[in-house]
């Protein structure tokens, strides 16, 4: 009898994924050096005048991220598919919008936590009035979960294609239009003084959605790929 | 067109008494709409033996994992362990699938340890458990270094701790030598001895005579 | 010696605080590049007993094939 | 041709060989260090434009110049390696990288931090400070891609031909930053030309330049000693060098 309980599951599956990502560093310093980099093309593109450079700021460093998540989508469900652990995953007795769940969390604390750790560089490069800092920052925190959440719908969609890597951005880059435009209208109203709540509930509100109802969508995802 | 044209199964004493595992009927599949059985009939007592075989392509891995659950037939009903409720059937079910489950970054350690907690089950001595498999002095290294045999044995461990009732285990003796295939029927004998069913496919005979063997040919293959 | 007393030493004509901030951050890296060093080397002694222990199991597995 | 150099190809007597300089070149480093700091720090008179706070001199410009000298190092071992297939010479380009890139990554700090006092900001984007940054992303790919593969022999030639590459690519990115910044020099005013040096001055910046010379000799040896130790974890010599004669026998 294969007595395991949900908890288990969750905690197994972090485990793993976070063994895997420590053997491999890589697979997590790339998607953030990427974001060190783009960031610092903008200044040499459009000149490091601190006033243009502060406008463009927030904006500059969300669609990085947005980017940086598409990079590391790959290492969601790719190695489990290819190594047939995705079978055994779809095999567990608790449901497996659980362990889709998991797979999200693990995938946050891996490239989006990071991510928000690293924005200060990235505000100081860019020039980012220090005011603005914080509401990023608030910004990135509510908003790389909901990243996490879509990449993984779209990266069980297209784990069993063969180049899924621009389909990949083709399906999930409207569904983070919303989260753009909530996340830098905050920074903007931070950076000018004005209220920022509004925003930043919303954002708040679209991760509790998105997380509750992406597990369900990856979970049927992840069926329709492995069969 | 291929169709179930055989189903030799040996004289099968069906007591009343022995509880039947897995219970098909009327199944059919088709994939990439080439009809690879239809009408299919099966059922698995309890400490038996079901070993499917037939040519490359002709269903063989597509039924087991139908049997698993991992895809669902065209048409036809299964039913395990006469419930229906997913959650105590898949606890009760073991699949090993061509692919090895096993993380390459990871040691075969790691692995075993891994995979044990996601089975449920504890394991007092893993050095002891991967010796037995033939994995000594391979134990801490990571999988990629491992030849296919090797990664294979990690992923056949499962069967020495398991408390599943029914395996499905698709071709488990390939890239396997002599001494594991004889190691791998050993543990078959033992599981079927103490009430636990067992669905194979391979391509090589069984050595072991098993009390309750069904044979399934699936015909055809590639028209 | 460029500076009259230690307290003006420490305040370094109002730079004091980049100027160890700066002193600072570079020990701490080539601290860090140092002491890295020294942790690969117990590292290696580690592999390497690792290393030894599994040449003796292999040794022991061909002695149980060639027995069996 | 260069028949002397052959021995050092083998593991074995390179590690020896590094480990009689080593302990000569880690003093002297160490000392030099001492001397060159605590004049620089305490002795050396202000400057008269940016007062005390151009002390900073005394470790950015050595750490700017090491970290440019280790890339043009690596990349010539990395020829060293790819022309003469010396197994050394791949293994100390593993042992080169990461140094270079702490030197880098500790002189754009330093940088940034003299800036502080004299531009108001955090991060400028100065012509020098953005050529550094720009060098320690070619030390990171460098280093990125050494990791990336699991064999580190493949992965040492991989990230050698990608130094000898960065390094044709240094001096143009070099020019192209600074005309880039002469472009929008309306925008920023740099007045960070290095300080007219008297000799009081230039004396304790010679001996912290020597001081980085030796440090980054003696880090770059230690850590190519390693380096063999790990390539070599097979052969005998290391397991009694690691584990010593007690517990072999």
């Amino acid at each position: 009898m294969n007595n395991v309980t949900t908890w288990q599951v969750i905690s197994t599956i972090i485990a793993r994924d976070w063994r895997v990502a420590m053997r491999r560093r890589s697979d997590i310093l790339n998607p953030l050096l990427f974001v060190l980099m783009v960031v610092t093309l903008f200044p040499l593109a459009v000149g490091p005048g601190p006033d243009v450079l502060g406008r463009i700021a927030a904006g500059v460093i969300w669609v990085v991220a947005l980017l940086s998540s598409l990079l590391g989508s790959e290492r969601l469900f790719r190695d489990d598919y290819l190594d047939g652990t995705l079978e055994q995953l779809v095999l567990l007795p608790t449901p497996l919008a659980v362990t889709a769940l998991a797979k999200i969390i693990i995938h946050w604390l891996l490239s989006g936590l990071p991510l928000v750790i690293l924005t200060p560089v990235c505000a100081l490069l860019l020039k980012l009035p220090m005011d603005g800092w914080a509401t990023l920052m608030l910004t990135l925190l509510l908003g790389t979960p909901i990243l996490s959440a879509l990449t993984a719908i779209g990266a069980a969609l297209t784990v069993s294609l063969g180049r899924g890597g621009a389909l990949l951005s083709l399906l999930l880059l409207p569904l983070f239009i919303p989260l753009i435009i909530f996340a830098s209208a905050a920074v903007e109203g931070a950076l000018v003084g004005a209220p920022i709540l509004g925003q930043v509930l919303l954002l708040a509100g679209l991760m509790v959605l998105t997380l509750t109802l992406a597990p369900l969508a990856v979970a049927a995802a992840i069926r329709v790929s492995v069969n | 067109m291929t169709s179930l044209d055989s189903v030799t199964s040996h004289p099968v004493a069906q007591q009343q008494g022995t509880e039947i595992l897995l219970h098909a009927q009327h199944l059919s599949s088709t994939r990439a709409n080439r009809l690879l059985f239809r009408d299919l009939e099966l059922s698995i007592p309890a400490s038996s033996v079901l070993y499917v075989a037939g040519p490359n392509g002709s269903g063989k891995s597509t039924l087991l994992r139908m049997l698993a659950g991992l895809y669902a037939p065209s048409s036809g009903t299964v039913s395990r362990f006469a419930t229906d409720d997913n959650e105590t059937w898949q606890r009760q079910t073991l699949f090993i699938g061509h692919k090895p489950a096993v993380k390459q970054a990871l040691t075969a350690l790691d692995n075993l340890q891994l995979q044990a907690q996601l089975d449920g089950a504890q394991i007092d001595d893993p050095w002891q458990l991967l010796e037995t498999v033939g994995l000594l002095g391979l134990e801490d290294i990571p999988a990629q270094q491992l030849s296919a045999g090797q990664q294979r044995r990690i992923a056949l461990t499962r069967l020495w701790y398991s408390r599943a009732r029914l395996w499905i285990l698709d071709e488990p003796f390939t890239a396997l030598d002599q001494a594991g295939i004889n190691l791998l029927q050993e543990r078959f004998a033992e599981h079927c001895a103490n009430g636990g069913a067992l669905v194979l496919t391979s391509h090589q005979p069984l050595t072991w005579q098993p009390q309750q063997l069904q044979t399934l040919t699936l015909g055809g293959g590639h028209e | 010696m460029a500076f009259s007393s230690f307290q003006e030493f420490i305040v370094m004509g109002g730079y004091g605080f980049f100027v160890w901030l700066a002193f600072g951050g570079t020990f701490l890296g080539l601290g860090l590049l140092v002491l890295r060093s020294v942790v690969a080397r117990r590292h290696l002694e580690k592999a390497c007993a690792d290393h030894m222990r599994r040449q003796e199991r292999l040794a022991r597995r061909q002695k149980q094939e060639r027995s069996r | 041709m260069w028949r002397w150099l052959h021995p050092y190809a083998k593991g074995e007597a390179t590690y020896r060989l590094l480990g009689h300089w080593l302990p000569w070149l880690a003093i002297s480093a160490a000392l030099s260090l001492l001397v060159g700091i605590v004049w620089g720090l305490a002795f050396a008179p202000p400057d008269y434009q940016q007062g005390d706070s151009y002390r900073i001199i005394y470790i950015h410009v050595p750490a700017a110049i090491f970290s440019m000298g280790a890339y043009t190092g690596m990349a010539i071992t990395a020829l060293i390696a790819l022309v003469w297939q010396i197994r050394t010479a791949e293994w100390a380009i593993a042992a080169i990288a990461p140094v270079g890139a702490v030197l880098t990554a500790v002189s754009l700090f330093t940088g940034a931090v003299w800036g502080k006092p004299m531009w108001g900001t955090w991060w400028e984007w100065d012509a020098r400070l953005t050529s550094q940054l720009i060098l320690l992303f070619l030390y990171l790919g460098v280093l990125a891609l050494y990791y990336a593969f699991d064999d580190k022999r493949t992965g040492a030639k991989a990230a050698g031909i990608l130094a000898l590459v960065g390094v044709v690519n240094v001096p143009i990115i070099h020019y192209s930053v600074y005309w880039w910044n002469t472009l929008h020099q309306g925008a920023t005013i740099t007045k960070f030309e290095k300080p007219s040096m008297a000799t009081s001055m230039l004396i304790p910046l010679l001996i912290c330049l020597l001081g980085f010379a030796l440090f980054t000799a003696a880090m770059i040896c230690w850590r190519l000693r390693h380096e063999i130790l790990r390539q070599e974890l097979h052969r005998p010599w290391v397991q009694q060098e690691l584990i010593g004669q007690e517990k072999l026998n």
